[in-house]
Parts: C-alpha cells; structure tokens; sequence
C-alpha cells in the first residue's frame, strides 16, 4: 500500500489557486427572511418530495412542506413562518433553466418555529431512532451530493462501518463555508460527529481537514479534545481532496472498489455541514431549513458566508451580500470546479447549495477550444487514473461504447481535466454530454422493451378473443344442432336444451 | 445592485482555468531552441541563418495553404499556436547549414502537408512532422542532405559575407572539397567500412572529446550539444516536458554503447560519443518528447524513449546510415499507440485489467 | 509432358472431389439475422417504416434496403443496435432524435367514437362508445398509428416536454 | 443495349476504377509503376490477360460450379499468364525484358479473379469483353498516371525507355527535365503510397465536386 | 435444368476442375514446346549481345557460346567462362563476377585478355539506390569504362578517398568500392586459373611455356 499511496499521494489532482480569502474571514451574516420564498421539491438525490401542504395553509417555521416519495427522498420543511401561496413550476437552480415543482411560502415577518422536540440525552436513544429522526428534519449531504443522511447513518448501520470519516476537505476554490462552520461551530459539529458516530455504530471519526484552513483545525482540535474517537487530521491541500474516495484513500489508505460503496471498506463519509444540521435535529429538533452558504467572486460587493434560508433567490443574496458591483461572466451554485452555471438569478437557494459565485472573465478565464495536441496534462490530472482526451475522442465522433470502454462510467466529473487542459477542451462537457446520452439511451431502450410487451400483451389479447369467439360461435352451432336434434328427436329434451 | 446577468448558452463545469496554453508552451520551446541555433548562425555563418529563415517561412506558408484549402476557419489563430513555427524550427536545426533553399521549402512541404495536415493537422499526426520531413528529404536528396560544412564562424576571415552567404543559400555557389567536412558519427562509420580501427581512427582531429566546445561539423541541432541539453533542462524545469522520454532516448543509447564499447573498442563508438553527436540530444529533449507523436503516460514515455535510444544505437553501429535518430523515431512513433495502450493508468478502484478490485475484510480499515 | 499434363489434370480431380465433399460436410445455414432484427424491433407494427409491419422492415434491413435509421419509434438507440448487429458503421452524430412524442387527445374535440382503440398496438388508449377517450401515457408509444383513425383530428402528437431528470448536456462544438 | 456498354466503360475508366475506386491491384500499382513506362507496361499486359481471362470465364459461366469456381478462375487466370509469358518471351523478346518481371506478378493480381467472379461469370462474353477492356484501360490509365508522377518528381524523367516498350517511333515520349535529380523518395515504396494517396484524395474531391454541381443543377429543374 | 442438378453432384466438381486442369496443362504444354526453341534462340542473342559489350570489335572471330568451360576456382560453384579466340588461339576471356553492393549483390560480366588486362566490363544486374549508386550502369555514366585496360599491377584498385586511382560517386562510396573489389577479385582469379580459364593446355607446349614465362613474371 505505501507505494500506492505515495503513486497516488504524489500524482492525482491539482493545485487550482484557492481565493478563499478573504471571504472566508469576513464574520457570518445572517440574512433577513425575505417576503417570499421559494422552496423547491427537488432538493436532493431522488425522487422529489410530495407536498403535504395546501394552497392557503398558514405554516410554522419548521413545518413540513413535503413528505419524501420512495426510497431515496427527503422531506422538506418551511424556512419561515408564513402562508403557502401556490405549489408550482418555478426555474429550476440549474444549468439548463428547466422548471421545478416548488412551493411558495410568502412570509409573515415573524419567522415563528413551530413547537420543536429536542432531545436532552440523544445518546440514550437507539441509533435506529437518531436515523428515523434525521430522515424526520430532512437532513441531506451538505456537501454538495445531497444524499438523505438519514439514509446513509441506517445503510451505514447495516453493512456495520468501522470508521466515520468527516469530510472537511472543501477543496473547491472560492467556497469557505464549511471552514466558516467549524470555525464558528465547532462545538456543534463535533457533537453531531458523536451522534453520526452512535448513529451508525462506528467505533472512530477521522475529520479529514486541509491544511490550508489552520483555523478550522485549531478549533476542531479545541472541540473535539474530550472525545477520543473523534481525531482531526489534518490532509494536504489537493483538489479534489473532498471527494469521497480520495478522502477515504489519504485517510484510511483504503481504496473504494469501482462499482462499490465506502462501505465495502468500512467507512462512510458525511460532511461537517451535515454533522452540524444533525446536532440542530436531534438536540434541538430544528429540521433543516437554512444552510451557510459562501457568496464570492469578483464581482460580489461584500464576499463572506451567509446563513440563508432554503429558498430565497440567488437574486436577493447577492443582494444582502453587498450587491453586484459589475454584471458577472458567470453566475454559478457550488464551486467554480464542479458547480453548475445559473442561467439567471432569479432561481431559488435549495440544502445543496454551498456557494454562490459571481465571477468575472478573468476568474473564468475562458477561451475559445484549439485541438487537442495530446500533452496529457489532463492524464496526469486525473484523481481516478483515466484518460480524458481519449474519452472526449470517443465521444466526439459519437462512439459512446469506446468512451465507456476507456472509463467513462468512473469519471466524477471533479473538472481538473478542463482545468488543466491548455486547448481549453470543455472535456467535462464531453463527458456530463455522453452520461447524459447514455441515460437517454437507456430509458429508450427499457421503454422499447416495455411496449414490446405491450405489443405482446396486445396480441395475445386479439388472439384470446377471436378464439373466445371462434369458440363461442362453435359452441352456439352445435348447441343449435343439438337442440334442432333434439326437437326433431323427441320432446322432453327440450328442458335440457333450456337449462343449457 | 447590477441585476443584468443572463447566461446566453450552457455552461459546463469548471468555471475555472489553469492559465496553461497551446501557444504558451510552443513559444517556452522555441526559447529554449534559442541558443543551440544563436550558436550554430555563428558557427557555420550567413546561409545556415538564410536556410533556417527559408524554412520557417515555408513552414508557415504551407501551414497558411493547407488550412485555407481544408476551409478551415480562424486560420490567423492556428498559425499562432506557433506549432508550424516550431516544427519548422526544428526541421531547420537537422539539416545542413548550407544546404540550398529549396531543401529548406521542400522539407517545410513534407513536414507540414504530408506529415501533419494530410492526418488532420495539430493533434492529429501520427509522425512527428519535422522529423517526416528529415527522413525523406535525406532519402530522395541524399547528396545535399549529406554534405556538412567545416565549421567556419563569423568572426572568422573565411566565413563568407551576407552576399557570398545568400549565394550559397541560393545554391549558386558550390562547395569545395576543403570547406566540406564529415559529421563525426559519418567519418567514423565510413573508416570502419575501410576497415580502419576506430581507435586509430579518432584520434587527433576526429578526438571525441572536441564535442563538449561543439566546434564541429554538423546541424545546427548536433552541433552544440551541450546547449541544446541546457534548453532540454530549461523544459525539464519549467514542466514543459517530462523527464521519462528524453532519460529513455539517452539510457537507450548510452547503455548498449557503453557495453559495446567496453567489449569491442575498435568497432563500437564509446557511450560518451554517442550522446553527444548527431541528433540525440536534440532527439532526446524536442522531438521524443513531442506530445503529439508520443504515448501520453509517463511510463510509456519512458517505453518510448528507450526503444528510440536503442533503435539510434542499432542504426548507428549496425545500420547502413552513420546517424539513425530521425529514423528511430519515426519507429517508435508508429509504435506509440501500441505503448498507449498497454500503459494505461490503472483506474481507482480497478485493477489494471479494469475489473473493479476486491473489497478488503470490513473492519480492518481502522 | 504426358506426365505433367497427368499431374496436373490428377490433382485439379482431387482438390475438385475435395471442395465438392467440403461443400457438403462444411455446409452452413445462413444466420437467421432476420428474426433476431425482428426481435429487435419495437414490434409494434406502426408501419412509420413504410414498411408492412416489424417484420417486413426487419427482412427489408438484414436484406440492406432499408437504413438502420428506418425506425423512428425506436431512435438512435435502436439505430446503433441495429448497425451493430449488422456491421455497419453508423454516423450517429449526424442522426437527431427529434425527441418522443406522445399521442393526446383533445377532449372538446373527441366523439367517442372508438375508432382509434383499435388500432393502439400497445392498448393504450382507454375508452368506451360515447366517452371521450384518454391515452396511458405510460403505454402510448408515440408511434402516431391512431392518428389518422380519429374523425375529428382530436388525437394530436404533443412532444414530451423535457424535463430536468431527462435533460441531456449539450455536445460541445468542435474545434 | 448502349446505355449498357456506356456504364461499363464508365465503370471501368472512372466511377469503378480498379485502382482508384475498387482500390485492387494496388500491389502491381504500386511495386511497378516507378515510371510511366512500367506502368503503361504492366497496364497493357494486364488488360490483355483480364480482356481474354473476362471472354474464357464469361463462356464457361454456365458449366462452372459455385463450389469450385474460384480454383477454376485461378488455373485459368495462371495458365493464360503462363501462356503469354512464354509467348513474349519467345516472339516479342524485347518487350519481354522490359516487362517479364511484371506478368509474373499479374497470376496474383486480384483485379482479374475479382473482374472473373464478380462480373464476367454473370454476364455474356460481350459484355465481359467490353467490361475487361474498359477496366483494363482504366487500370493501364491509373498506372501510368502515378507511374508518370513518381517518374517526373523522382527521377525528374517522363516516359524514360518508352521506345523500348513502344518501338522507336514513340521515342518522343521520353522526356528529361533539365537540371532536376529528382527526390528518390517518390521512386521507392513510400512514394507510391503517397502518390496514390494523393490521387485519391483528388478522385474524391472531383467526385464530391461533380454531385455537387449535378445537385445544383437538379434543384431548379424540381423546384 | 439437368445442368443445374447436374452441378450440386458431388462428381461434377472433379470432372469439372479435373477437366479444366486438363486444359490448362494442355494448353500450357503445347505453349511451352512451341516457344522453346525461340526463348533458347533469344536468350541466347541476349547473351551474345552482352558478351559484345565487353569485347572491342574483331577480337575473337569463335562463336563464344560454343566455346564455355566450367573451371573450378576453389569455389562452391564452378565459374562459366566464354573463351575468345582469334583463328583458334585463345586470346581471352569472359566471365561474370559478383560484388557485394549497398543494397544487394551486383552482377559484373568482365572481359579480360591473356595478359591479364581488363578488356571491358559491364554491370549486369545490380539493385543499388537509383540517382547514386546506379552510375555504375553504362546507361547512366561512364565510369565502368575506365575500369578497362587495367592490369592488377598498373592499377591501384581503390577509390580516391581510400587511397586508390578511381573516382567515387557523391555520396556513395560504398557501391564503386564493392564494383573495384569485385573486378580486382575477377583478375586475381584469373591469374590464378589462366590456363584453365584461356583454354590453354597446362604444360608441354610451346604456347604454354611462353606463357608461363609469363606469369612467372607477374608472380
């Protein structure tokens, strides 16, 4: 494994430039509950959440909105106190602008929590109920992958984890919200930390901290000092160090098999971000309504982090946030590595979204695509050992399959291909394309399969009835060749014949 | 508050770039070829810097061409990646400083239409164009292509003017017996097809120790070796290449030579000579590290530049040309997918036939 | 000479006789192509091909009439599988999936006449005499074979609207 | 009936061409045809075996079965080379020393078993005649064409030793540029495939070129 | 129709390629008898032709053809040898010799007469590199020509850069070496085997003796 580790230690990933100061030392804000908010029902991974409430009903803060729908979902709760006024499609916090189902809560003004049902002594309940209880305040991945955590803490019981890693890498540039949070919180986190780690039954936390946050791990040490099985360890500054199985890898010296889990190696990974929501769950009883996230770029009048209700627009944060001081290049949620352009501002915040950057051209520094002179920069970048320029190859003449064949599937898309490429190949473009077209093509098929049945089912049916019929007429004949026998024959078979 | 932002199209992440560039790293190179050529214009004089003109402007030229007849669009911005300017360069740092014109437009023809625009232009050329161009000019002219001058510097009283040096250039004025001379690597190949020792053969002013001042007869890129190794070091250091092709070129030389050497002093040059004659240490540092022609993994760069360096020493002391660098890589260039394929980095989480890997037992990791 | 001309003349009978008994024992049924394309094929029988049914357009494409393109119901997915499985090398990036539709019907206009249900290949359109009808989306093929039955043009074709699970990243544009 | 012969000939000259369409025999079109001479050569002896190979396989077409067809064509094809290979070399003996390396080489030359089996035995000898003197031509035509290039760039000569081939009144043909060594290159393998290359990269365009302008000139006359 | 079943027996394809074989061995046969005697009269106008070239005019008044000898020369295969004679006195010989070249063996027919002078040489057959090494073909220059009238003693059989009297070609030395190596090789034969390869009787006779006056000279 040392050799492993120093191949991989050594090689994967780059060294983007951070920016995240000087927003990540400006002081928290909180920003005012704006007069309407939209919440949107699909705020994690999954099928979105099915609304519990009807147009009109007055709600508390912290009521629930939405109940989860299947397997993976989560439920969501009121960010304010105030009245539902429609349930409908607004423009979706996405790259493409394609509606959302959401609801729209207009605020009251008096932001009143609803009676909350903390708990004094978590650690006496029984890790199923911790689960039960986060699924209960709709707690998802603040990481950015906004897995129900409730789901993970029970997965995590079952397949009987031995270690709980604490993502606290945030090694996206711009983005300092976690490292803003334990900072300011760290007490909170690491409480949450030792509910995960009672949650799931896992004997030991690591909390894997980059070392460009000092501060984060001073008051991480500072908190988590009386707990022996939370330990911070600090990890280098490596894009993408917050990824999970690179995490899992610098920490454990584990390595996650390709198709499988954190699991399979004995581990889960969750947030710091998500630790701090379920101390506020199962202490306070308080659901996940608002969330830190990091207003930056250049074009941000005030960067810093902000505690934002879930489903205020981007609009009005950055509005709180110092205003725009010139019209951004681009407008993006989450980080300038793996987050997603905004078509305009007018698109809700929703639990996943950890910053909001306004950047400017040279921040973006886009240029336009010159062909690829295979220098391999990209192969060298690669966290997972792919080779991107073939892929992009691949996909460029549409051979999906030989895309596939190099590695498609194993791409988590973490940008430092694109990063580093100096034609400026959108690469990740490439590569979010063929997933896409993948899926598309799969739903195709499974829909050809399914109305081939159908077409199956159908002719059975014609052929099932003409036989019924072909039947029933045979049978009507012979019974009126029996009956005309009959009445030809003798008299007292006509009872029969009637009976029949 | 400004509230005008409107995204015209999709965009894909990142949002971010690292700075690096097409043009960026084709201009580090041209630096870096800088002394090695400064040193050569004043070793061999006004035509080797007529012919190293003459053959950057054609490169460009049939860059210009080919582009505008494939309707390509943006042909400015292509020409500026300097890739054209580059290739030319070096096609000009392997030819004889005193060749005629039309060796410079002809090789600029082959390099730039049949060995890279005829495959698809920048990133699609299977053969590293300058070195295409070398080899088939050496074939079909082998006289021209063979001739080297003594070197004569400008500060010299026999170095010929700017007008004695246009002539040259223009091939209107024939080289004597006196000023033409043989590149080290050509005297010793053909004293030991007379049957002479090489030991007797290179003494006195064949001594190989006259490399290290590069005061020798040659190309602008043989010439001076130790200058053309500095520009390599200066790429090294600024991340522009790697260290595994050019360590392979110079192993896969240097180790067979040496143990030839050591068993058969009279027949096979020493490895101190081979690495500093003819085209190695420009092979080594430009062209086995072309990205284009090379395998893109560090372990096949290494693949790649001991099969140049051993195929150089094969041809140089068994083949029929005194000098194989060009043709060596030419080889291994048709050989680079075949090494890109089977030096594949292993996939987190796969094995290196690309089966997902084994859990370990749950509960060890702690 | 004789004995040359023998030779030769001995040796074109023996390989002849050889050839002739290969023929025979190595003698091989050509691959059934046909049916496995038909079983390829939506099966539905909407005729969009212009072909009579799924079958006649799977004898048409393993004969090499018709292109693998020649099914819209089954898209570019099909497409590639059929060009895979016949060995052709198919431009897919020049083929646009003008995207599924679905068949609707527009309900001041419907008569209840029944006349569509029975050519559904799929059963998807429920209905009664004098009711107006309505079409299982989730069954509804798109295959548009119900259009032309409907009196009153009220079975419109409305194409899906995409939504954010189905939206595809565009291709960047090459360099 | 002419429309018929018309696309033959077509065929055979452009649309099909051996060389440059069907793209067979190209190791007779490219291992000869270092100057125009050879090419016209190996050109003009190979249409005469496939003229006479197309008539012999047309008129056995319906005796021949499927199961031993190919081994038929191959011992008629070698027999008839056998033949004229003696044959020149007996009458025609200074012809034969220009081109005896070649018609050995046309036993192997897949142009004719593939004229044999994809047309001739399914046509009338007519038809095969023509088709095997239109393919031949256009065969002779594309040899001499890229025997003539790499001839002019690599020995800078056209048609050197034409009069040995053609008899001294066709010693005019033979041309030598003054003062031009030529580039050896383009007279060994690699200029052959280079040559080639470029000449179908040209086929193509003129091709690509003609359906162009026929398109044009079909839309007004729809629209 | 009976063709047509005719054809799916198994017989038929026998009888059929057995029969076509027939033909073709036929047909080839009679060829061959019919053109032997003129492919033997032509090759051998060939040879005539080319043993011309390295003859001077009038100097054998024999038919050369009729009068080849096998002489062993210590070597795997006896060497053919055409003598020449003037009324019957052997004034000659004509022989091939073999050099080995840059890019394959090289075929030289040289003349030489019987006081071991060089009386012609030609190049046969050779596969040099055209445009350099091919100027040893009379077509191409004349430098063969200068090979003629050499002794092994009067000459210095090298080129120039190796110290001999012979020019080399720019940029190809090795090609003239292998030629000059091959006919000096050719001379040093014949002095070994003159009277086997002139046809001369090896002792006793008058002519004999004053030739090996000769050659016990040149020894």
């Amino acid at each position: 494994m040392g050799l492993m580790e120093k191949f991989f230690g050594l090689s994967w990933g780059i060294h983007p430039e951070d920016h995240k100061r000087p927003a990540a030392d400006a002081a928290t804000r909180t920003m005012p509950v704006p007069e309407r908010l939209f919440v949107s029902l699909s705020q994690h991974i999954g099928a979105p959440a099915r609304p519990a409430v009807l147009v009109g009903q007055q709600v508390k803060k912290g009521d629930k909105l939405a109940d989860p729908q299947g397997a993976v979902s989560a439920a969501i709760h009121a960010p304010t106190s105030g009245t539902v006024t429609a349930i409908g499609e607004i423009p979706a916090p996405h790259p493409s602008g394609l509606p959302v189902l959401a609801i729209t809560l207009e605020s009251d003004g008096k932001d009143e929590w609803a009676e909350l049902q903390g708990c004094p002594d978590p650690f006496a309940l029984e890790p199923a109920e911790i689960s039960r209880r986060v699924a209960a305040a709709g707690v998802v991945g603040l990481g950015g992958a906004t897995f129900p955590a409730a789901l993970k803490l029970s997965l995590s019981q079952k397949s009987r984890v031995s270690t709980l890693i604490m993502n606290g890498g945030e090694c996206e540039p711009y983005l300092s919200c976690d490292d803003r949070l334990m900072r300011d919180e760290a007490a909170a986190i690491v409480d949450g930390i030792r509910l995960m780690l009672h949650a799931t039954g896992a004997s030991e936390a690591l909390v894997g901290i980059e070392d460009n946050k000092p501060e984060a791990i001073a008051a991480m040490s500072e908190a988590a000092r009386p707990y022996a099985e939370v330990r911070i360890r600090p990890v280098p500054a490596r894009y993408p160090m917050g990824s999970e199985k690179q995490l899992i890898l610098v920490l454990t010296g584990q390595e996650v098999p390709a198709d499988g889990r954190p699991g399979d190696v004995g581990v889960v990974v969750h947030n710091v971000g998500t630790a701090r929501a379920v101390h506020e769950a199962i202490r306070h009883g308080r659901p996940l309504v608002s969330r830190l996230v990091t207003v930056n770029g250049a074009c941000v009048g005030q960067p810093g982090n902000i505690f934002v209700p879930v489903g205020a627009l981007v609009e009005e944060v950055l509005a709180f946030a110092g205003g725009l001081k010139k019209t951004p290049e681009r407008l993006i949620m989450g980080g300038p590595m793996m987050g997603m352009s905004l078509p305009h501002a007018r698109v809700p915040v929703v639990k996943g979204t950890s910053g909001i950057l306004a950047l400017d051209a040279a921040q973006v520094a886009d240029r336009a695509q010159e062909p690829c002179i295979r220098c391999a920069s990209c192969v060298r970048a690669c966290p997972i050992g792919l080779l991107p320029l073939e892929m992009a190859r691949h996909i460029q003449v549409g051979d999906l399959k030989g895309a596939v064949g190099v590695g498609l599937k194993d791409c988590i898309a973490c940008g430092c291909c694109a990063y580093v490429c100096p034609s400026h190949i959108p690469l990740v473009q490439y590569f979010a394309h063929a997933k896409g077209e993948m899926a598309a093509q799969e739903r195709a098929r499974l829909r050809a399969e399914a109305t081939r049945k159908l077409a199956q089912a159908r002719s059975e049916r014609l052929e099932r009835e003409a036989r019924e019929k072909a039947e029933l007429a045979a049978r009507r004949k012979a019974e009126r060749a029996a009956a005309a026998a009959a009445a030809a024959s003798a008299s007292p078979a006509v009872t029969e014949g009637a009976q029949a | 508050m400004t509230n005008t932002y409107n995204a015209s199209r999709t965009f894909a992440s990142p949002h971010a770039h690292g700075g690096s560039g097409v043009r960026h790293t084709m201009v580090r190179v041209q630096f870096a070829l800088l002394p090695a050529t400064l040193f050569g214009f004043w070793l061999y004089g006004w035509p080797a810097f007529f012919l190293w003109l003459i053959t950057l402007l054609s490169c460009l030229a049939f860059e210009f061409m080919s582009l505008r007849l494939m309707g390509r669009q943006q042909i400015g911005r292509t020409l500026g990646d300097g890739s054209a300017l580059l290739t030319g360069w070096l096609l000009a740092m392997t030819l004889p400083p005193w060749a005629p014109w039309w060796v410079g437009v002809v090789g600029a023809f082959i390099a730039i239409v049949i060995g890279k625009q005829v495959f698809g232009g920048l990133g699609h050329n299977v053969f590293n164009p300058a070195m295409v161009a070398r080899v088939a000019l050496l074939i079909s002219f082998p006289l021209p292509l063979t001739t080297w001058v003594a070197p004569l510097p400008l500060t010299s009283a026999a170095a010929p003017g700017f007008v004695e040096g246009l002539q040259i250039t223009l091939g209107q004025m024939h080289l004597t017996d006196a000023m033409s001379s043989a590149t080290l690597l050509g005297y010793a190949k053909t004293e030991l097809s007379r049957g002479v020792d090489l030991v007797q053969a290179l003494a006195g002013d064949h001594a190989p120790g006259l490399s290290w001042s590069g005061i020798r007869a040659g190309s602008l890129g043989e010439s001076a070796a130790v200058l053309i190794l500095a520009g390599g070091l200066f790429l090294l250091v600024t991340g522009v290449i790697r260290w595994q092709a050019p360590l392979g070129v110079l192993a896969g030389v240097a180790v067979p030579a040496a143990i030839a050497h050591a068993v058969a002093p009279g027949h096979y040059l020493d490895a101190g000579t081979h690495l500093l004659s003819g085209a190695l240490m420009l092979g080594a540092f430009f062209i086995a590290t072309d990205y284009v022609t090379s395998p893109t993994t560090g372990q096949g760069q290494l693949i790649f530049g001991l099969g140049v360096g051993l195929i150089t020493w094969v041809i140089r002391s068994l083949g029929g040309y005194p000098e194989g660098v060009a043709f060596a890589i030419l080889l291994m260039n048709a050989l680079t997918p075949i090494i890109d394929r089977y030096t594949k980095p292993r996939i987190l989480g796969r094995t290196r036939a690309g089966r997902p890997i084994d859990p370990p037992p749950v509960g060890k990791g702690a | 000479m004789l004995a040359a001309i023998l030779s030769l003349t001995i040796l074109g009978a023996l390989l002849g006789l050889a050839l002739g008994i290969a023929s025979r024992l190595l003698h091989v049924e050509t691959p059934p192509v046909q049916a496995e394309l038909e079983a390829m094929l939506p099966g539905t029988n909407c005729g969009q091909c212009g072909f009579p049914g799924c079958s006649g357009a799977a004898a048409a494409l393993a004969e090499g009439s018709a292109p693998p393109t020649c099914c819209p119901p089954g898209g570019k997915a099909l497409a590639a599988a059929i060009a895979e499985k016949l060995g052709l090398s198919l431009d897919l990036s020049s083929l646009t999936d003008e995207g599924p539709k679905l068949a609707t019907i527009a309900e001041d206009l419907c008569i209840g006449c029944c006349r569509c249900l029975k050519s559904c290949p799929t059963d998807a359109i429920l209905g009664a005499p004098k009711q107006i009808h309505n079409i299982l989306k989730e069954a509804c093929t798109g295959c548009a074979a119900c259009v032309d039955h409907c009196p009153t043009e009220a079975v419109v074709m409305q194409p899906v609207p995409v939504t954010l699970q189905h939206w595809v990243m565009p291709k960047p544009l090459a360099a | 009936m002419s429309g018929t012969i018309r696309t033959l000939v077509r065929d055979g000259l452009w649309d099909n061409n051996v060389v440059f369409a069907q793209m067979l025999a190209l190791c007779p079109a490219m291992a000869v045809t270092t100057s125009g001479t050879n090419g016209l050569g190996m050109g003009l002896a190979s249409t005469a075996v496939l003229v006479v190979a197309n008539v012999l396989v047309s008129l056995l077409r319906h005796i021949i079965s499927p199961q031993v067809r190919i081994p038929v064509f191959i011992v008629l094809i070698a027999s008839l080379v056998t033949v004229v290979d003696m044959v020149l070399n007996a009458w025609l003996h200074e012809l034969y020393k220009v081109l005896g390396l070649f018609i050995a080489l046309i036993v192997v030359n897949c142009a004719i078993l593939g004229r044999a089996e994809a047309f001739a035995s399914r046509s009338n000898p007519w038809h095969a005649l023509i088709d095997g003197l239109a393919m031949g031509i256009g065969f002779t035509g594309a040899l001499t064409l890229i025997g003539l290039i790499r001839e002019f760039l690599g020995s800078g000569t056209l048609f050197a030793q034409a009069s040995q081939l053609l008899g001294p009144a066709f010693s005019f043909l033979e041309i030598r540029v003054a003062g031009y060594g030529g580039a050896l290159l383009m007279i060994l393998p690699p200029g052959a495939f280079a040559v080639l290359g470029f000449l179908l990269a040209g086929k193509r365009v003129i091709d690509a070129r003609r359906e162009a302008r026929a398109a044009a000139a079909a839309t007004p006359a729809t629209a | 129709m009976s063709l047509e079943q005719l054809k799916e027996n198994t017989l038929y394809q026998p009888l059929l390629l057995g029969a076509v074989a027939l033909l073709a061995s036929a047909s080839l046969a009679w060829a061959a008898s019919a053109t032997r005697d003129a492919i033997a009269a032509a090759e051998a106008r060939d040879l005539r032709d080319s043993l011309a070239q390295v003859l001077p005019e009038g100097f054998a008044d024999n038919d050369l053809l009729a009068d080849s000898a096998q002489v062993e020369v210590g070597e795997a295969k006896p060497l053919t040898v055409y003598r020449a004679r003037l009324g019957g006195t052997p004034q000659g010989t004509v022989f091939k010799v073999v050099g080995k070249g840059y890019a394959g063996p090289i075929t030289i027919l040289m003349a030489v007469d019987r006081d071991g002078r060089t009386l012609g040489v030609r190049v046969l057959k050779h596969t040099e590199t055209p445009g350099l090494g091919d100027k040893i073909e009379i077509g191409k220059a004349d430098w063969i020509t200068t090979l003629s009238g050499k002794t092994l003693e009067s000459a210095r059989w090298a080129v120039k850069k190796d110290g001999g009297e012979f020019d080399q070609f720019a940029g190809a030395t090795i090609t003239p070496r292998a030629v000059l190596n091959a006919v000096r090789g050719g001379l040093e034969t014949f002095a070994r085997h003159r009277e086997a390869m002139l046809g001369l009787p090896q002792d006793g006779e008058p002519a004999g003796k004053a030739i090996a006056r000769k050659e016990g000279k040149s020894s």
